[in-house]
Order: C-alpha cells, then sequence, then structure tokens
C-alpha cells in the first residue's frame, strides 16, 4: 500500500499561536535547552513559526510562516551524507535515523529552510518530567541530527490498525500532532496517492505556493498564500 | 475506574529498548501486575477524556496514557467547546503533573511567617491542623473564615460554597484577575443580559474587534481560533474580513486584515465615530431608527472628532463604518485591552452599541445569549453556582483585604492558580494583610507567591489527576456539560480541595454533614449525574454530556432602544510629564496570568511577536524608541507611580506611539526555578484602581517611564533583528 | 543454523563477555527470584507461549504474566514445591515478582512482537532453545544482519524507519 | 666577487656538514621547543577528549553555522599542502635550475599539512567513535557508505594525495639517504641503510632515479589540483548561497597554491635561520618563490573580483545577503583578508628589493597566511551566518575549545617538522651536489674557471 504524505499550511488561518510548537515538542521527546543555549540558536523544536514584518510601523504587519521539515522529494540533506543516515523511505518521508548518525552536520548545511537541529549535548529531563517521555521514539542521544519526521509512529499506528481492521486509512485519520492541535485548522495533512483526499485537494489550490521554490527540492509542504485586503 | 487502572506496579517491558540512548538506562528489571487491570493491554496506549484547566475557557481534553504515565495531551474532537483543538497552553499542562518541584507531601510552617521554611508532615497530622484552627472559629458570628480561590465553576464550586454557608461565613471570594466585570455590565447596559455572549465568528462576514486578543488569551481562545479559521476559509464564496483596532499589533491583530493603533481607551470613543457614521448615512436597518442616539449625542462624535482622540485618520474609520454595514452578518467585540481600562464599560458598551446599530443580535453570524445552565434548573438557587458569571471579583478581593488589615480574619483557605500573591496590585498590599490572619491554610500544587505565605500548605493534585465538571463560560449554548476525572493516578499523595472539605464537613458534623452529605468528590459528582439519562462511565469515555436541551435563547431587544453609553474618559495615574508613556498589559500567550510560567515548554515557546523566551520585555515603538534615545535590547527601569521594574527594550513596530506594552505572567519570585527570575512583575507596578462602573481591576490605568539601566542577562529573541525583515527573501 | 549447546553457549558468553563488557549481564545466567524452568512448561506440559506472554499478539511486548495468573494453576499444582511457595508468598503479600530482565534488545530499536506473532513467526526463532532451559538466557545476538535476513527472506520492509525511530 | 659564499670554495665534507648540519647537533634550544609543542598538543588532545565526551556544544557552532573553525582548519592545512609537492614537481619538469635547495623543504611541507589536516574532519564529527561508518567495509548490515556525498569524494582524494606526496618526498630522498649513510654511525647508519634500500650511486641506479621522480613529479600534479578542486566541491556542491558556485574549484587551487607558497617561504626562511644555510638558500630563491606569489596574489585577486561581479550583478536576493554580511558582521574578516592578501602582498611583492630582502618576504608570507585563513573564515562562516531563511540568521565566534585545537595543529605541525629535520636531510643535498657538479667554477690552483657541463641560462649562487 503506497503512500505519499503530505502538508499543508494555510496562511490565511494561521493565528502563529505556537499550539504546533508544544504539541510537538510533547509528541516527540523533544529536549528544553534554557535561556543561554537558546541565546546560542540552539532550540530544538521540529518546527518553528518565522515571524517576519511587513513595511515598517506604523503600517507594520507580523507575517507568520510556520517551518516544519519540508519532506522534500529531491532533498538536497540526502545527498550529502556521507553514510545514508538521512534517506527517502518508501512513503516518500525524509526519514532521519539516529543509529546511523555520525554527525558530519553536513546535511543540515545543506537543509535550505534549515530545520534539522543537531543534539549538542546529551540533554536531560530532570526527574520525573521524564515519565512524560514518549515510548514510540527514541530520545536522541548528542550527536546526532533529528528533525521533524511528520510524527512517523502516528503513521504507523494508523497504518498497524488499518491493517488489523483490514481496511484502507481514511483521509484525515493520520494527523501529526502539530496538525492535530492546530486550533484555526491551518495545517492539513494527507495522502497525496489518494486524489480526492483533503490534502489533495489543497495541492490544486491556486493560492498555493513552496518555500524556496525556485531551488527544485520539491518540498511536500506546501503552503496556501494569505489572501490580502478586503477579499469579502 | 481508578483503582482499576491499577497502573504504577508497572515498569519495564517496553518495546523500545534504551530509550535513553545508552544501555545502562535499560530496565534491568521487569515488574509485571499482581493482577492485571481490565481493558488494558500491556504497551498499548490508552485515551482519557477530561478537561483542560490552564485557562478559564473550559477546553474538553483527550490524555493518552501508557503504562500508567500520561504522554500527551488532546483536544476532546466530540467537545463543543474546541472541537479537538487545544493551545500551546493547553499542550504543556503534562509537564505541571510531572513537575520536578510539584509538592508531594502536607507541609507545616517552621520558621517565620512567610519565610518559606516549612518542614513534611503526614496528612493525618495536618487535617488535624486544619480542623483544630476550624473548630477553634466555628461558632464565632461573624465566621472569622476567608476562603480565596480561582474562580470555580461545576460542583467543586458548590461543594465550596455549601461549606462556606454551612460554616457561616459570608466571605468566600473568587479571584479572577481577567475578569469580564465591565462586559457583563456592558451587556446587561446594552442588551439587558448580564452573561457573556455566543459570538458566531465561523459564520460572521465582517469581524470588528477592538484591543480584542481573542486568539490568544480573552475568554475562549481555542473556541475562537477555529471559528477564525472558519471564517476566513470554511466558505466557498466568502472570506470574513478581520478589522483591528487597538493600541499594540498583538499576535490577534497580526492575523487581521487592517490594523489600526490607537489611543489606550479610546476603543469606546472609536466605536463611536463608527456608529455616527452608521447612523448618519443611514446604513442599517436599526441605524434609521436610531434617532434618540442621534440626538442623546452621538452627532458629537464625528470621525474628525474621534480621529483626533484616537489617532487613527477619519477616512479610514467611515471606510471601517460603510464596510461593517455592508457586510451583514458582522460581528463587534471588545477584549481586555478596552475593558481593563477605567473607562472600561464605556468602551465595552459602545461595541455592544455597534452590535445593536448593526442588528447583529440573534443573527447567525452575529451573537446570541443562550441559558447555558437550563439543564440544572433542578438546583433552583443554587444553579448559579454551577456556571457562575465570570466576574474579576475584585471588589470582594479588596473588601476581604480591608477586613484582613482590620484583624476580621481568624483563618483563611486560599487555592487556585490565580495565585493573588502574584496577580494582585502591589498597591493593594495584600502580602501584608494577607499575613495579618492569624493562620493560613493553602490548597496548592506548587510553593508559589502565595502558598509562600501559608501557614500550611496542603498538597492538590494537578487537574489530570482530579475529578470534576463544569460548563463552560462560552463555546456552547447549554448543551455541554464537561467532566474530567483522573487521567492517571495520582502521581504524589494529593488529596483535591473538594475532598479535603467534604472530610471536614464529616468531621466538624452536624448542619455541615448535611450540607455537604458525600464520603468523596467522585461520589456528589455521580449522584448529581445519575438522572441524566446517560450511564456515568459512557459520560466519562465522551468527556462528558454534550448533547443536552439547550436552553432557550435570552431576549435581546430592550423595551426602549439601548442608551448612549455614558461617555467616560480613561484616566491614567502619573502626570505625563514625570511618566511620558501609556503602559498597556496584556496577558502573556505562554502563561496567561503568570500561571504557565514555571512549565519549561512554555518558557522556550517563542512568544508570536516578540519571539521572546525565557524572560520578559517592554515594548514601544521605533518612533517612540528614537524620542527616548533607547535602542533594540536596552535595559531599562520601567517605573510608574506604584512601583518599578527592570526590563529588556524590544522595540515593536505595531505599537501605537506613547505606549509601552508589556506581557502579565513572567517576573515570578518564587513558583519554582523555571519561573524564577525572569524579569520583573508587571502586577507589582500597577495602580489598585478600579474600573469606574463595573469596579472590575483596571489594569490599563498607569503612565510609566523608562529610563536606561544596567541589567544582568540579554533578552533572547529567536528572531534575527535584521533577518525579520527580508520576508522578501522569503516569499 | 547450529544451536549451540549451554556449554557452546558459555564459551561464547565468555567471548562476547571479552569482545564487549557491556552485554555481559544480558548474557551470565541471571538469577531470578523464583527457579521457573520454561522446560517444565513448555516441553513436559506443553503449555503454548501465549497462555502466559498473552500481549504477544496484542501488543508490542510480550508481556509478562502476573501474580494472579500464575495462582490459577499453582492454586492446586505443586502447591508444596518450595519455588511455589515462594509465588503463594508474593499472591499473599499482592507484591508482584521482580524478574530480570533476560532477553536485551538493542538501542534504538523498536521490535513489536505483535507484528512478528502475527505474521507467524515462530518464538523459537529469536528464543531459541528456550523451551529446553531451566533457566532463561538470551541465546541469539540480536544483530541487525540477522534481522534483515529474516526481512529479506520474507519480503517485508526493510526500510530503516521500519525498526529504527 | 667574495669568493666565501660560494659553494664551490668549500670541499665535499665542509658542503656535507653545512647541508645536513640539521642532523648532526642537537641543541637543548630544539628541546626546549619540543617540550612547549608537546604540551600544546597535549592540550589540544585533552580538549579534543572533553569535547567528544561532553558534546559539540562546547563549541561556539549553532543553528545555522553547524561548521566552523574546525573546517576552516581543515581547508587551510589542506590548501597549505598544496604548494610542496606542486611546486617541487613543477620545478623538477620545468628544470628550473634553481630549485634543488628547496624540493625537500616544501615536500615535507605537504606531507605534514596534510597529516593535520585530515584529522579535522574526524575531530569534527558528532560521533567521532562512529567514523568508521564512512570505511567502505563489508558487514553484515549491509551498509555502506553514500559515495554520492562530497565528503566521501574528500575522503578517497585526500588519502590518494597523501600516499602520493610520502612517496615522492621519500623517493627524493633515497640518494641522501644513501649519502647520510656512509656518513653516519650506530643507529642513525642503520636507519638510513634501511631507507636507503641499497643506494649506490651507480650510473643505472641514478638513470632510473631520474626517470622515478619525473614520472613522480608528472603524477602528483593531476592529484594536486584534484583534491583542493574536492575540497572546494564539499561547499560547492552544497545547496548555500555563497558556496554553490561554479567557479570555485579553480579558485581554491588557486588560492591553495598562493598560501602554499607563502608556506614553503616561511618554511625555507625559518630553516635557513635555524641551520644556518645561508649559502644554500641564497636570495634568489627568495627572489623567484616572491615572483610566484606575486602571480598567485594577482590571480587570487582575479578570481574574488569575478566571483564578486556575478553576485553583485544579479543580485539574487539569497546570495546577496552573504556578501552583504561582509559589509555588517564579518567587516573585520572581510578587510584582513582583502588587505592581508592583496592590497599589501601585491605591490610590495613587485618590488624586488622586498623579494631578496629575506625579512621583509618572510612578513609578507606571513600577512599572506593569515589572509588566506581569514579567506576561509569568510567562505565557510559566513555563507552559512546568511542561511536561505533570515528568520533564522546567527552569527558565530569560536570558543576556547577550537581555538585550543588550532593551536594544537599548529603545533603538531611544527613538531612533525623538527622531528624530520633532526633525522632527515632537510636539503636535496645529492641535487645541490649534481647542480654543483654542473654550473659552478672550479678552483684551479688560486684561479677559478667556469665550468660549463651544461648550458644555463644563469649559474648558481650567484650575489650581488
Amino acid at each position: 500500500m503506497k503512500h505519499r504524505w503530505a502538508m499543508a499550511i494555510d496562511l490565511d488561518r494561521c493565528t502563529g499561536c505556537g499550539a504546533c510548537v508544544v504539541a510537538c515538542s510533547a509528541e516527540n521527546n523533544i529536549p528544553v535547552v534554557g535561556e543561554e543555549e537558546a541565546a546560542k540558536g540552539r532550540l530544538m523544536h521540529w518546527i518553528r513559526v518565522n515571524r517576519y514584518w511587513e513595511e515598517d510601523s506604523p503600517s507594520a504587519r507580523a507575517v507568520y510562516l510556520p517551518v516544519p521539515c519540508m519532506h522534500c522529494e529531491r532533498a538536497p540533506c540526502e545527498i550529502v551524507c556521507p553514510v545514508y543516515a538521512t534517506y527517502h523511505n518508501e512513503d516518500g518521508l525524509n526519514a532521519m535515523v539516529y543509529n546511523r548518525c555520525i554527525g558530519t552536520r553536513y546535511c543540515a548545511n545543506n537543509c535550505p529552510y534549515s530545520v534539522r537541529v543537531f543534539n549538542w549535548y546529551d540533554y536531560k529531563w530532570e526527574k520525573p518530567l521524564d515519565e512524560q517521555l514518549s515510548p514510540d521514539l527514541s530520545v536522541r542521544s548528542r550527536g546526532v541530527m533529528e528533525k521533524c519526521s511528520f510524527c512517523v509512529q502516528r503513521i504507523r499506528r494508523v497504518k498497524d490498525k488499518a491493517a488489523e481492521e483490514g481496511r484502507k486509512i481514511r483521509d484525515g485519520e493520520v494527523q501529526p500532532a502539530c496538525v492535530q492541535t492546530c486550533p484555526p485548522g491551518a495545517l492539513v495533512f494527507g495522502d497525496l496517492e489518494d486524489p480526492d483526499s483533503e490534502i489533495s485537494r489543497m495541492f490544486r489550490d491556486p493560492r498555493r505556493f513552496r518555500l524556496f521554490e525556485h531551488l527544485g527540492t520539491e518540498p511536500h509542504v506546501v503552503y496556501l498564500k494569505r489572501r490580502k485586503g478586503a477579499g469579502v | 475506574m481508578l483503582d482499576r487502572r491499577n497502573f504504577l506496579k508497572l515498569g519495564g517491558a517496553t518495546a523500545f529498548a534504551a530509550l535513553f540512548g545508552g544501555c545502562d538506562k535499560i530496565p534491568k528489571k521487569i515488574i509485571p501486575f499482581v493482577i492485571p487491570p481490565e481493558n488494558h493491554t500491556l504497551g498499548e496506549a490508552l485515551w482519557y477524556a477530561s478537561e483542560c484547566r490552564q485557562c478559564p475557557a473550559g477546553c474538553g481534553i483527550v490524555v493518552r496514557v501508557s503504562e500508567g504515565r500520561a504522554k500527551k495531551i488532546e483536544g476532546n474532537p466530540l467537545h463543543p467547546v474546541n472541537r479537538g483543538k487545544l493551545c500551546a497552553r493547553g499542550q504543556a499542562a503534562l509537564q505541571s503533573l510531572y513537575h520536578p518541584e510539584r509538592l508531594a507531601r502536607p507541609f507545616a510552617l517552621t520558621g517565620p511567617r512567610g519565610s518559606g521554611r516549612f518542614r513534611e508532615i503526614s496528612w493525618e497530622e495536618a487535617l488535624s491542623l486544619l480542623l483544630g484552627e476550624m473548630k477553634k472559629i466555628r461558632g464565632k458570628a461573624p465566621t472569622p473564615l476567608l476562603m480565596l480561590t480561582e474562580p470555580m465553576r461545576g460542583h467543586r464550586n458548590l461543594v465550596a460554597a455549601r461549606f462556606m454557608r454551612a460554616f457561616g461565613s459570608p466571605d468566600r471570594v473568587a479571584w479572577d484577575p481577567f475578569g469580564q466585570d465591565a462586559f457583563l455590565a456592558a451587556n446587561e447596559a446594552v442588551f439587558g443580559v448580564r452573561d457573556v455572549p455566543e459570538i458566531d465568528i465561523a459564520r460572521t462576514r465582517y469581524l470588528l474587534s477592538f484591543s480584542g486578543d481573542f486568539l490568544e488569551t480573552w475568554g475562549s481562545p481555542v473556541h475562537y481560533a477555529r471559528a477564525y479559521g472558519a471564517m476566513r476559509q470554511d466558505r466557498a464564496t466568502v472570506r470574513g474580513k478581520f478589522v483591528h483596532l487597538g493600541p499594540r499589533l498583538s499576535m490577534t491583530a497580526a492575523s487581521a486584515d487592517l490594523f489600526l493603533p490607537i489611543a489606550p481607551g479610546t476603543d469606546g470613543v472609536a466605536a463611536l465615530g463608527i456608529a455616527h457614521v452608521l447612523v448618519k448615512e443611514k446604513l442599517t436597518a436599526q441605524a434609521i431608527g436610531a434617532s434618540a442616539l442621534w440626538n442623546e449625542g452621538l452627532k458629537e462624535f464625528t470621525p474628525e472628532v474621534v480621529a483626533k482622540k484616537t489617532g487613527a485618520s477619519p477616512r479610514v474609520l467611515a471606510y471601517v463604518a460603510r464596510e461593517f454595514a455592508g457586510n451583514q452578518p458582522g460581528l463587534a467585540m471588545a477584549g481586555n485591552g478596552a475593558a481593563g481600562c477605567t473607562n472600561g464599560t464605556f468602551n465595552l458598551a459602545c461595541v455592544a452599541l455597534l452590535n445593536v446599530l448593526a442588528g447583529n443580535a440573534g443573527m447567525p453570524g452575529g451573537l446570541s445569549f443562550p441559558n447555558r445552565v437550563a439543564a440544572f434548573t433542578r438546583y433552583g438557587a443554587e444553579a448559579g453556582l454551577l456556571a457562575p458569571p465570570p466576574e474579576s471579583g475584585y471588589p470582594a478581593v479588596r473588601g476581604a483585604v480591608g477586613k484582613m488589615r482590620s484583624g476580621g480574619f481568624r483563618m483563611a483557605l486560599l487555592s487556585g492558580s490565580t495565585n493573588p500573591a502574584f496577580t494582585l496590585p502591589a498597591a493593594l498590599k495584600f502580602r501584608e494583610a494577607l499575613l495579618a490572619v492569624p493562620f493560613i491554610v493553602s490548597f496548592a500544587s506548587f510553593l508559589d507567591e502565595t502558598s509562600f505565605l501559608s501557614d500550611l500548605v496542603l498538597p492538590v493534585p494537578t487537574f489530570l489527576e482530579d475529578w470534576g465538571d463544569d460548563i463552560a463560560p462560552a463555546g456552547h449554548s447549554g448543551e455541554a456539560v464537561t467532566l474530567s476525572q483522573p487521567v492517571v493516578n495520582a502521581f504524589h499523595d494529593t488529596r483535591s480541595m473538594a475532598d479535603i472539605l467534604l472530610a471536614a464537613a464529616k468531621e466538624l458534623g452536624g448542619e455541615m454533614r448535611r450540607a455537604l452529605p458525600w464520603e468523596s468528590f467522585r461520589e456528589c459528582l455521580e449522584e448529581a449525574y445519575r438522572g441524566t439519562g446517560k450511564p456515568w462511565e459512557d459520560a466519562l469515555r465522551e468527556g462528558g454530556f454534550f448533547s443536552l436541551a439547550p436552553g432557550p435563547s435570552r431576549a435581546t431587544a430592550r423595551a426602549s432602544g439601548p442608551a448612549l453609553p455614558k461617555v467616560a474618559e480613561a484616566s491614567f495615574e502619573g502626570e505625563a510629564a514625570k511618566y511620558p508613556l501609556v503602559f498597556h498589559v496584556y496577558p502573556s500567550t505562554s502563561h496567561y496570568d503568570g500561571r504557565g510560567a514555571n512549565l519549561p515548554w512554555l518558557q522556550e515557546l517563542p512568544d508570536p511577536v516578540s519571539t521572546a523566551v525565557w524572560r520578559n520585555w517592554v515594548e514601544i515603538s521605533p518612533g517612540t524608541a528614537k524620542e527616548l534615545g533607547l535602542s533594540d535590547g536596552d535595559g531599562v527601569i520601567v517605573a510608574s507611580p506604584s512601583g518599578s521594574l527592570e526590563a529588556f527594550v524590544s522595540l515593536h513596530p505595531g505599537v501605537a506611539p506613547g505606549v509601552a506594552a508589556m506581557p502579565l505572567g513572567q517576573g515570578h519570585s518564587h513558583y519554582g526555578k523555571d519561573a524564577r527570575d525572569r524579569g520583573g512583575n508587571p502586577f507589582s507596578i500597577l495602580p489598585a484602581r478600579e474600573e469606574s462602573v463595573a469596579r472590575g481591576p483596571a489594569w490599563q490605568s498607569t503612565r510609566v517611564s523608562l529610563t536606561r539601566a544596567k541589567i544582568g542577562g540579554r533578552l533572547v529573541r529567536t528572531a534575527h533583528p535584521e533577518g525579520q525583515w527580508k520576508i522578501g527573501n522569503v516569499m | 543454523m547450529l544451536r549451540p549447546g549451554p556449554k557452546a553457549t558459555i564459551v561464547a558468553s565468555l567471548l562476547v563477555l571479552l569482545l564487549f563488557g557491556a552485554s555481559v549481564a544480558a548474557r551470565a545466567r541471571t538469577s531470578q527470584p523464583i527457579l521457573y524452568s520454561h522446560k517444565v512448561h513448555v516441553s513436559s506440559y506443553k503449555i503454548d507461549c501465549r497462555f502466559c506472554h498473552t500481549e504477544a499478539t496484542k501488543s508490542a511486548s510480550a508481556g509478562i504474566p502476573s501474580v494472579e495468573k500464575c495462582m490459577i494453576c499453582h492454586r492446586v499444582i505443586a502447591v508444596d514445591h518450595p519455588e511455589i511457595k515462594k509465588i503463594a508468598q508474593y499472591w499473599k503479600e499482592k507484591k508482584p515478582i521482580p524478574w530480570n530482565r533476560v532477553t536485551e534488545l538493542p538501542d534504538h530499536t523498536y521490535f513489536p512482537h505483535k507484528r512478528m506473532v502475527n505474521a507467524g513467526v515462530p518464538c523459537l526463532t529469536c528464543h531459541p532453545g528456550i523451551d529446553k532451559m531451566d533457566v532463561a538466557v538470551q541465546q541469539r545476538e540480536f544483530t541487525m544482519g540477522w534481522c534483515m535476513d529474516c526481512h529479506r527472506k520474507r519480503g517485508v520492509s526493510i526500510d530503516c524507519w521500519t525498526c529504527h525511530v | 666577487m667574495s669568493g666565501e659564499h660560494l659553494l664551490a670554495r668549500t670541499d665535499e665534507a665542509q658542503l656535507f656538514r653545512d647541508l645536513s648540519r640539521s642532523n648532526q647537533v642537537t641543541t637543548w634550544r630544539w628541546f626546549a621547543g619540543m617540550g612547549i609543542l608537546a604540551l600544546v598538543l597535549l592540550w589540544g588532545i585533552g580538549v579534543f577528549v572533553y569535547m567528544m565526551t561532553t558534546g559539540m556544544g562546547v563549541t561556539g557552532l549553532n543553528r545555522p553555522v553547524f561548521w566552523g573553525v574546525l573546517i576552516v582548519n581543515f581547508v587551510f592545512w589542506i590548501g597549505l599542502s598544496h604548494s610542496g609537492t606542486l611546486i617541487s614537481a613543477i620545478l623538477r619538469l620545468t628544470h628550473a635550475t634553481w630549485r634543488a635547495p628547496i624540493l625537500r623543504a616544501a615536500e615535507a611541507m605537504t606531507a605534514f599539512s596534510l597529516l593535520v589536516g585530515a584529522l579535522f574532519p574526524l575531530i569534527h564529527l558528532g560521533r567521532n567513535w562512529r567514523f568508521y561508518y564512512t570505511i567502505p567495509y563489508p558487514n553484515e548490515r549491509g551498509l555502506w557508505p553514500n559515495m554520492r556525498s562530497p565528503l566521501m569524494w574528500d575522503a578517497v582524494a585526500i588519502n590518494t594525495y597523501l600516499l602520493g606526496s610520502l612517496t615522492f618526498l621519500y623517493v627524493g630522498m633515497i640518494p641522501d639517504l644513501a649519502l647520510l649513510r656512509d656518513n653516519s654511525t650506530g643507529w642513525r647508519r642503520k636507519l638510513y641503510s634501511i631507507l636507503s634500500l641499497g643506494f649506490r650511486g651507480t650510473h643505472a641506479e641514478w638513470r632510473r632515479y631520474h626517470v622515478a621522480s619525473t614520472f613522480f613529479a608528472i603524477l602528483i600534479i593531476p592529484v594536486a589540483v584534484s583534491v583542493h578542486s574536492i575540497v572546494s566541491w564539499d561547499f560547492a556542491m552544497a545547496k548555500v548561497p555563497g558556496w554553490h558556485s561554479t567557479i570555485f574549484a579553480p579558485y581554491f587551487v588557486v588560492g591553495a597554491i598562493f598560501s602554499g607558497i607563502a608556506g614553503v617561504i616561511l618554511v625555507m626562511a625559518v630553516l635557513r635561520r635555524v641551520f644556518r644555510l645561508e649559502k644554500a638558500l641564497t636570495p634568489l630563491h627568495f627572489d623567484n618563490l616572491g615572483k610566484l606569489l606575486c602571480t598567485m596574489s594577482l590571480l587570487w585577486g582575479y578570481f574574488y573580483f569575478t566571483e564578486f561581479l556575478t553576485v553583485w550583478y544579479n543580485r539574487n536576493p539569497e546570495e546577496w545577503e552573504v556578501f552583504r554580511s561582509y559589509g555588517k558582521s564579518f567587516l573585520p574578516v572581510f578587510l584582513l583578508m582583502i588587505t592581508c592578501n592583496f592590497i599589501v602582498p601585491f605591490p610590495l611583492l613587485c618590488l624586488r628589493r622586498v623579494r631578496r630582502s629575506v625579512p621583509a618576504i618572510f612578513g609578507v608570507s606571513l600577512l599572506v597566511i593569515v589572509g588566506m585563513y581569514s579567506e576561509r573564515v569568510l567562505i565557510v562562516v559566513a555563507s552559512l551566518a546568511r542561511r536561505n531563511d533570515p528568520f533564522i540568521w546567527h552569527n558565530y565566534f569560536p570558543t576556547w575549545v577550537e581555538l585550543s585545537i588550532t593551536a594544537a595543529s599548529f603545533a603538531m605541525f611544527t613538531m612533525l617538522y623538527m622531528v624530520f629535520s633532526k633525522i632527515f636531510p632537510i636539503m636535496a643535498i645529492s641535487e645541490i651536489k649534481e647542480r654543483l657538479f654542473h654550473t659552478t667554477e672550479r678552483a684551479i690552483g688560486n684561479a677559478t674557471a667556469e665550468a660549463i657541463a651544461r648550458v644555463e641560462e644563469h649559474g648558481e649562487g650567484e650575489v650581488k
């Protein structure tokens, strides 16, 4: 059963609230680094919400741009890894294998979206905060890269369930943590193999654009332009 | 259900080896169950429905529990308020459950009061202490017992109220720093209903918001955010337009199509300006019939006059008015920024007036006033206790403070996330007053500024380990009652306040026993909902009762059309010469009123506007900064007539000139190491002023001065100061 | 595949022990709170593995039987055997039995029992000779190459993410 | 013509003594120097172990600057390695008559800087203890390294080059080793007799020797060029604004040779001073190398200009941001680079006086080394610090950890060189003798007469 997972981010809905960021941290055992490390630009978040200013005061406007891993079809990070620690898997996901990673950090350099984060230390969870850690995926040790996996453990969970019930996966059944929680429903996730899925519909939306499209990375995350002006 | 979920005996045997990388960390022991719980497969997660209490909105949640540990919180898809969605604060609640600094055992003060020197004691000792003190003051008239809690709803509130009544003490105070007093008053004045309306953002065509941060902290943010998304993109042909007026470009304002910076406290005037145009140009049916208003003085508020007061261009105001009228159904709403001024009620009344003039009341895509407690008529007078109006309780708090000072109280029961010692303006001298009370008992999960002052601290479960029921103040029209249940065993040896009160009542006996006949709070709940026709177990599984018959909407039309609100100017403490800037405070998106400040996830969540983490800051516009000779990242002393604090300057191109804006929630002095020393607490430099009509706290009521100062550390922001302007490189 | 006898095992284990000190614990004959014999239960009494390891078909981990489970039979069977008395004791005190881990999975590996078992992989493939043991010992070093062989043979996914997340 | 400077005047034995002085006396200074360097190296190793056990967090790296000083060092040392072998090879092929005294020093430098440089890719790994994943060895996992990754090309190229230059160095030394063998006793004699492979200096041996060295010279040049091209491709192949540029390969080669020549000059000057080789290393050599350096400076300037021009002209925002940052956060580094690589060296090197004064050209070469180092800093760091998404821009400054390791690398290089100079002939003695035989005056009684065994454009050891 082939899949082509993809995400659409509707900037006309996104309010920049950051629910996705915390949801992701909770789902994916993402460490908290503290103020000093944050100052060094070492936040470990797998999804970040860029806040850009448009024009200057007084008519300034903030523009929000959530940036997860794009799971590029032609991923620049994959070819440069000397040990195949990151590769394209059968579902068209850009996979990261911690066991194999030796930490050249070349993939991170080659990612135009800078969504890959590096384990600068062995991050610790002060007890008993570690009770919350999810048993479905590993806690990464120092020296390896990590990044958004489209919550592969959730995908797997749904796949198993569907298999057990001997049926296909329903549209919208698989939801990464960020998509699941997004209050205004700005994030949509689904399977492009299914032409009638909502995600396929959004991929056909005229407002659609991709980040750094000119680089030819063919991301599996598309954005829907924010409508300007009246729009009434 | 609780006892059947006998998880804690289980460890190891996980399918995922070496969760922590090194093999040394694999559990070497495998501890099976003595008696395996039913409906539970080892290593397979279960979901339990409950309710989020990170803010008063009352969203339904489901919690993923694996091997006895809560792993993930998600919105409850069945719940009408949030429909499966959840905000950052809700997501982060897990960390309060497993927080290293949670209170695990009862504590008794050993050092002098307020010294924070405690010793661990057993529950028996703690309860006997509590009861001993209660017995001492029992029967005195008036009973010198104070109960100061966060606003409680559902049967938790019922129990507390009955306890106090039976105990013979009238002083039951619920404190909510962001109570809706002005909102209620305004609705009463304009619609004749003292309640929070249902606002149908999802189906509106034109949303006009006055300093209302409804997407982040005001009212029921998740519900509104969901609706906002729908308003924008759910309809095939219509995309609702969103115009925001306010002193600061908040996260909410950033989503607006049009943001008009206006001077603080002039929201009402701005609304009248728009109303003026509506009536003058006879843009709506209701406006045509509003000649009374016109003569009462609306005619004075020409866009030009209004522009002078607010700073918005008259042309744009008129334009907005015409658009607002031209796109029905529309919706006008206002939030903390407008309500928190000394003229809050006036502001909100004027905004409400716009809804009347545009005929939004009772319309789909407009607003309506459902009767949310219709399902509880059987409680008669007490029905109100289940869903009390969302008031701040500020007058009562002030009264209580006075009475404390005058020695009117012998004992105080404190509880709650609203943490009065932190959220009450320092000028009120709450701390000093409280210490005048001989015996203080705190029901708390953390040692925050308030519980720190007490003689006896009783550890209570977090809401993830607690029973409860609730009727959300907004987001449903009375069809929904939320149930919360312990999703995991109590992680520490804690007891909920309700249970302790019931135990006390049993001990004290007599009338109290009659008022509170239950053995446990859980029993109270089961009994309360036995009659509803839906099996208790099912209700728990679904997270509550979501299909109750909604009460009839209450009439909003008054006999005579609404009168023109009495014009009131916002007043600000401190003379402009000494304090050049107006101080605009707003609840932090991550920490709300400060309750989130001890959660690492929230501390590390970049603020949506400033992108700052782990610390608070003060925002001024680049223009203002130039005048003051300040630049981005400078350390400054923010001084008001009532106090001063240190903060870092964060230049914000979206703040109205002459305004200094600061988020509330940071600046704790206790509340754990993640919350401590993260900058100053803005509450502490606010004056103890009231909103002129509804007597709620007037947060937006002082001026401040900024003077450069050398302060340790720096403000960490994730945005690159230069890069954040280069949107052109990306889109 | 050759199945080494206990002697060979010890030799092997000593070798391994020399090579990687880390994996000593796994291979040395870990003493258990109760001398439970797989041999007796499986070989002599022909009890199906899944009778005790009930979760094997339903869950990622195979599961260790609860004390209650043991008592189902041992209320009546061999009650005065010293080891069984121990169980009875645990049961009386309502205390769980603190078994020592025998089989260890390599780091960062996800191994859902249910998938293998439901796919018809016999338990003995991964736990060879367990049915002949009085004291359970990990016989097989779970090396990736060995897993891959099987995965290739059965034509199931060899995507890294299948086991390493 | 004042005779005492002429090597011709000195008899064979004297000549040998002069040239191999480094192998004979070992002063306390040498030991003191070694001691200090050893301390620095040990400190560096300690710091590395600390970094390995604690995590890369102890460096100044961050997102987006995932590569920093460690990679800069890598490029720097590989670059430095470049002239040694290349120069001597080219000089051999072109039969530059003045080459003899330079060869050995240059070749040795190549070998050692390669040895040092090759360490850095390993040092900068997040999980150094897993470095062997990059080696294509058959394993039961059935996993192989990814040959599409420029890092793998790098590994291959550098190993080839290292092997090549070591052989080149060794083969070149064989006659001298034989010479030493014949003039030494004790363990040295044993060592040399093993290493000299029984070279006796027969005609046949000499002929083969010449063929072999020419052969190597021809082979080593393409390798040398390829190595630095591939190093440049580590960057040029990446989707990083400021890296992704077609000109990078030649640009890096030029830069490498540029810094390499400067390196050779430095080393020569030092040797000249320390081992009193004034007679062998005359101003002429510095003059000639100076000319080369001047040319490279010009070439470098040209390459830099062309690269800058294209970006400046088409103003592709992403690439332009990198250059803008040169004028902002990275201004000091940029100025340092331009000044030390072009503005100062080029005009100065045009002056004969400067080229012929050893101290002056020593100074200039030092500048060039500094300039090239800062150039690499700009390339590696600045480009990463201004990635495509401006929101996450972040600057970088190395910590004491990176600086310590850098210092240690310099110490290691010097130590290798010092040891080498103690054990092996630092001057290509036999080559020099050959030259002399061909071209210098012979002393006939009191008179001297020009011996013309081969027509030369100009003679050896001429002094003004």
